[in-house]
């Protein structure tokens, strides 16, 4: 019997600001984190719409987590408060409608963060592994 | 079960009516049978006194239609909206769908209204006539010689059961006495589903949305969802659909329409009243109540005119995302 | 005439289930009742009728059509139907049957609609007698005797037995196979059970409602009658008559994008919809009132014309229970059928 | 698929030429893959066009049934499918089906009769495929008048072929307008329904119209003025469309539907119909 074999799917909405650079210098410094997390580029975590995280889930990711600047640190100013009281909404609903709540995280990683960004998604990786594939938010049409 | 009669507000809506106050009054018509009545615009005394209905039956909430009807009107409309209404109106206003100036408000006071729905659990098809009778409600079906009695409380409406506000929050003239805001076990069942695990959960609602036939009433009925365009209804959204093909797309649909209403939402409950397959969506909006007002301190939708929401709203030491169910696991 | 008594229903649904897929109302947890798949121990709901009418089983909500795989410039397309297997559909209200007959004139007119075509082929229809109508309830009108349903084969309930009636070849099959759990039999006590359902349609509520005023050729007297502004006023747009009822079948074809192909599928449409008739460069039904007096205008005038003055409603009365705000076609027919009358 | 007689069920088809008309039509041309003609139709009907992924709509058959080869579309861009066709490169395939609808009576009523075909902008789409019918067996007409009116000069569709063909066909005559004065332009200016009424017709004609709705409303009127009768008068609708085939039951006009009973209707026969399109 093969041990870990699956590899869960997950996508990644970084802030341009600062997420995304910080995932840049986790590659720039040569910290591994998995290849199955697909990164989109959001102009900043607030972009991010529920139905951009319920739309991942239907196309087959596994787990969606939201990176953005840290409280305080928006480029904009204030996006980063309003995604925090969005997506602490949406996921306490999601888990209302029995939906695994590991499977979707919000983490704030700054352009210096490189270490911390591969660290959140190695383990954000791991939790939803441990989790097995998305069944509950699944939509069949788009499995192969 | 009514306080107010149909006469009292015929007379008052004939009164403003002549007295060039109101130009028309949206109230409700007399139906096929005691319990359909239909949202009506009424022009004339004549009208009035031919088709007006009040009963246990006009659950149907008049805000929304003001979208509509107040810009048509020449000059005010007259409307009667139940305490639990004119939060809706409320917050239609906030949202600036209307034009108070054209809107004469008459604040009726409401004991809950009936569920037809539960009178036939009860008395079973083929009902005749449904009378009020102080406490109790006279039931005059094909099938039993006499009319069957029920109590009036074990067929008011689900959202009357719970209901939180006897206060009518917007009016221009108040029929009956001031109202005032009620103690009400509305996140009773929340919380019980909070408390079930996961899985339990899960398969309630799955079971609740497995009956959606996406016809979209509870969309149409609610007086938060004003959009010109839903995102469900453009082919461009990538999400359109007019029918669930799937368990995804129920639950898509039903997420993102009570996310939408977060925050806007003041729990009127016509999502639940008006749904064919009566799937308490209600619920689901009660939540997202129930969150806010933990989250971020007490909120009442349409309360006052003017108020931010919470969810287009924020302070720097919210809550972290992560941290919600932190606390649901100090709350269980 | 062939019976059983009720205690052995459920041998005869083993029965039935054996060979085909069984699928009958059952209750659900709300209090309503819905056609399901008959598993051993699944109880026969005794609720009048469905809140969905049983026209899913053959123009099911959605359905795909074929999917397509696209590559560079060039299009495959992929048959997605898989065989059909025989069904049972039991307990069908003698309106729901009369629906059939009705979509079958639209779906089964030249050029044949296969997907509903095959599904017709596949499915055999049980029909129920009604013995406790509901108020709501005007199949009268539209000449539908609820003792006497038509269907592959027509049952009666008493209070102790079920009876069966092959009215079809494949209705005799199924009874044949049904032999060893009923019994031969007059007709006496479905006589009686009859006379009792006709009694009681006579006390009916809506038992006087016509359609004298609608048919084929109506178009121009009906169309601009002044009546549908004040009925369509408070029409909120929603689908729920058009999705409960059963003679209803305007459907739509969508393309939906799997990531890995597209999928063509049609579903139910809604002529209560605003973008039902929207094109690129406008919309020919602008306000609810144009959408709202379609419906009718379809079921009324339109469709009687083109089949023979049949008209394409069965007076089952979903409208009327579950529409938000208690329009229904009843309140049409008096409004606007009515006033010659007076 | 095996079987392709499917209603729903379209045939691939392959664009083989795209003809830049004006600035917002285009002609396509288009076959099977293995370089047939996708099926053989009547003057005036409509096909299934569609892309997967974008949506399915109707389109008259701008190509004559005579020509055996291959089909043609002029597709104005207006939406969501005639924006993606319009992208569209040569070798690109589609899906199409049809034919649909009823098409002109040229072989009956039409016969021996003088014609007038008047149209307006991409309105000219679906006459062409009749004009070049009854071209074709031009013995079986009488006199034929087309008039033919756009925006401008660049908006004249088949522009091409009318100069060079059309015009110089005996017995056709081709009456051409453009909306306002431009350079380059000696014909004439001004509006279709005035220009109709200029040349005033002789009244023994079968006339055809197709535009906007506005000019077929106006022309209409203009040729009952010099004294046309309805009964002569054929016009061709369009409304939305999903099935083809009377069933979807969206494109009807009072108990008829567009797709299946017309396009193609007679104005006395458009008249007893509600306004509805």
């Amino acid at each position: 019997m093969q041990v870990n074999e699956y590899k869960p799917l997950i996508v990644a909405f970084c802030c341009n600001w600062c997420s995304y650079a910080g995932a840049d210098l986790a590659g720039n410094n040569r910290l591994a984190y998995p290849a199955d997390v697909k990164i989109i580029r959001v102009p900043c975590s607030c972009r991010v719409n529920p139905m951009f995280i319920l739309r991942a889930f239907q196309r087959g990711a596994d787990g969606v987590i939201i990176c953005g600047c840290h409280p305080g640190d928006c480029h904009y100013t204030s996006g980063n408060y309003y995604t925090r009281r969005r997506m602490a909404a949406l996921f306490s609903m999601l888990d209302y409608l029995g939906i695994e709540k590991e499977r979707t995280r919000v983490e704030w990683v700054s352009a210096a963060e490189g270490a911390k960004f591969a660290a959140t998604m190695n383990d954000f990786a791991k939790t939803v592994a441990s989790l097995g594939e998305n069944k509950r938010l699944e939509d069949l049409r788009c499995k192969k | 079960m009514q306080k107010i009669t149909r006469d009292q507000l015929v007379s008052k809506a004939s009164e403003l009516l002549s007295n060039g106050t109101v130009c028309c009054v949206l109230g409700w018509g007399m139906g096929e049978f005691d319990y359909d009545v239909t949202p009506t615009v009424f022009n004339t005394v004549e009208e009035l006194n031919n088709g007006f209905v009040f009963n246990d039956f006009c659950g149907a909430n008049f805000s929304k239609y003001l979208v509509s009807k107040a810009a048509k009107c020449d000059g005010k409309i007259l409307v009667l909206l139940k305490p639990c209404d004119t939060y809706s109106f409320n917050q239609l206003l906030t949202e600036h769908r209307f034009d108070r100036e054209k809107v004469y408000v008459v604040g009726i006071p409401c004991e809950g209204m009936a569920d037809v729905s539960k009178v036939k659990a009860i008395c079973g098809e083929g009902i005749l006539a449904i009378s009020s009778n102080g406490d109790n409600i006279n039931v005059t079906t094909l099938y039993d010689e006499n009319p069957i009695v029920i109590n009036a409380a074990d067929v008011l409406a689900e959202r009357c059961v719970n209901c939180k506000s006897k206060k009518h929050v917007a009016y221009d003239e108040l029929l009956g006495d001031e109202g005032e805001v009620i103690e009400s076990n509305r996140f009773d069942e929340v919380a019980r589903l909070e408390a079930m695990s996961a899985d339990e959960r899960f398969a309630f609602w799955q079971n609740e949305l497995s009956r959606c036939i996406r016809c979209n009433a509870c969309r149409d009925a609610c007086p938060a969802c004003t959009c010109e365009k839903c995102v469900f209804d453009n082919p461009n959204s990538g999400v359109e659909n007019k029918s669930p093909a799937n368990s995804f797309e129920e639950k898509l649909f039903h997420i993102i329409r009570a996310y939408h209403v977060a925050g806007r939402c003041t729990d009127c409950g016509e999502c639940s009243r008006v749904c064919p397959q009566n799937i308490p969506l209600h619920l689901l909006n009660r939540k997202f109540i129930k969150d806010i007002n933990e989250f971020y301190g007490d909120y009442q939708a349409g309360e006052e005119v003017g108020m931010r929401a919470p969810l287009v709203n924020y302070t720097t030491e919210d809550l972290e995302p992560g941290e919600v169910f932190d606390r649901g696991a100090d709350n269980a | 005439m062939r019976k059983c008594s009720l205690d052995k229903i459920n041998l005869i649904f083993a029965e039935i289930a054996k060979n085909a897929e069984l699928y009958l109302p059952v209750d659900q947890n709300d209090g309503s009742a819905a056609y399901k798949k008959w598993e051993e121990g699944t109880a026969w709901s005794n609720k009048l009728n469905t809140v969905k009418s049983p026209k899913d089983f053959f123009f099911p909500q959605t359905e795909d059509l074929m999917q397509f795989k696209t590559q560079g410039k060039n299009i495959e397309i992929v048959d997605t139907r898989s065989a059909l297997q025989d069904f049972v559909i039991f307990g069908v209200r003698a309106c729901d049957v009369k629906s059939f007959d009705i979509l079958d004139r639209v779906f089964l007119s030249e050029p044949v609609d296969s997907f509903y075509a095959s599904r017709r082929k596949h499915g055999v229809i049980i029909s129920l007698a009604c013995t406790r109508p509901s108020e709501t309830c005007f199949c009268k009108t539209f000449d539908i005797d609820p003792a006497n349903p038509t269907g592959d084969i027509s049952a009666w309930k008493t209070e102790s037995e079920i009876f069966f009636a092959a009215n079809t070849e494949k209705g005799a099959a199924l009874l044949d196979k049904l032999s060893s759990l009923t019994e031969e039999c007059d007709d006496a006590a479905v006589l009686e059970q009859k006379e009792k359902i006709n009694a009681i349609m006579d006390k009916l509520p809506l038992k006087n409602l016509t359609t004298d005023a609608f048919g084929g050729g109506k178009t121009n007297e009906l169309f601009n009658a002044p009546e549908w502004d004040e009925l369509s006023s408070a029409c909120l747009g929603c689908g729920t008559c058009t999705f409960v009822c059963p003679t209803c079948q305007c459907y739509d074809i969508k393309d939906f994008n799997t990531g890995n192909g597209v999928v063509r599928f049609r579903c139910w449409d809604s002529c209560m919809y605003s973008d039902f008739t929207k094109m690129a460069h406008g919309n020919n039904r602008l306000t609810q009132k144009e959408r709202f007096r379609q419906r009718f205008m379809h079921k009324l005038v339109y469709y009687p014309e083109n089949n023979d003055g049949l008209f394409s409603c069965v007076g089952c009365g979903r409208c009327l229970a579950k529409c938000p705000i208690s329009m229904n076609i009843v309140k049409v027919m008096k409004k606007i059928g009515g006033k010659k009358d007076e | 698929m095996n079987n392709i007689n499917e209603t729903l069920i379209p045939k691939i088809g392959v664009i083989t030429d795209v003809r830049i008309d004006t600035p917002d039509i285009k002609t396509f041309r288009v076959v099977t893959p293995d370089g047939k003609k996708a099926f053989d139709h009547r003057p005036g009907q409509c096909a299934m066009l569609s892309v997967p992924g974008v949506g399915e709509a109707m389109f008259s058959i701008t190509s004559s049934p005579t020509n055996e080869e291959y089909m043609e579309f002029s597709i104005k861009k207006c939406g969501c499918v005639t924006d993606w066709l319009h992208q569209a490169e040569p070798g690109q395939q589609i899906t199409i089906r049809g034919p649909y609808g009823e098409p002109f009576p040229v072989d009956d009523v039409f016969a021996g009769k003088d014609l007038l075909f008047i149209a307006g902008g991409v309105g000219l789409a679906p006459l062409r495929s009749v004009i070049n019918y009854c071209r074709h067996y031009r013995d079986r007409y009488g006199k034929i008048d087309i008039v033919y009116g756009s925006r401008s000069k660049d908006d004249l569709l088949d522009y091409k072929e009318i100069i060079e063909e059309w015009s110089t066909d005996t017995g056709v005559n081709v009456h051409l307008t453009i909306d306002n004065p431009q350079e380059g332009w000696d014909g004439h200016v001004g509006f279709v329904p005035n220009y109709v009424k200029e040349l005033g017709f002789d009244t023994n004609k079968v006339a055809v119209l197709c535009g906007p709705p506005i000019m077929i409303k106006f022309t209409l009127d203009g040729l009952c003025e010099i004294g046309f009768d309805k009964t002569n008068v054929y016009t061709t609708l369009e409304l939305r469309m999903k099935c083809g085939v009377g069933k979807c039951g969206r494109c009807n006009v009072g108990a008829k539907y567009v797709c299946k009973d017309g396009p193609v209707f007679r104005c006395d026969e458009l008249e007893e119909l509600p306004s509805e399109y």
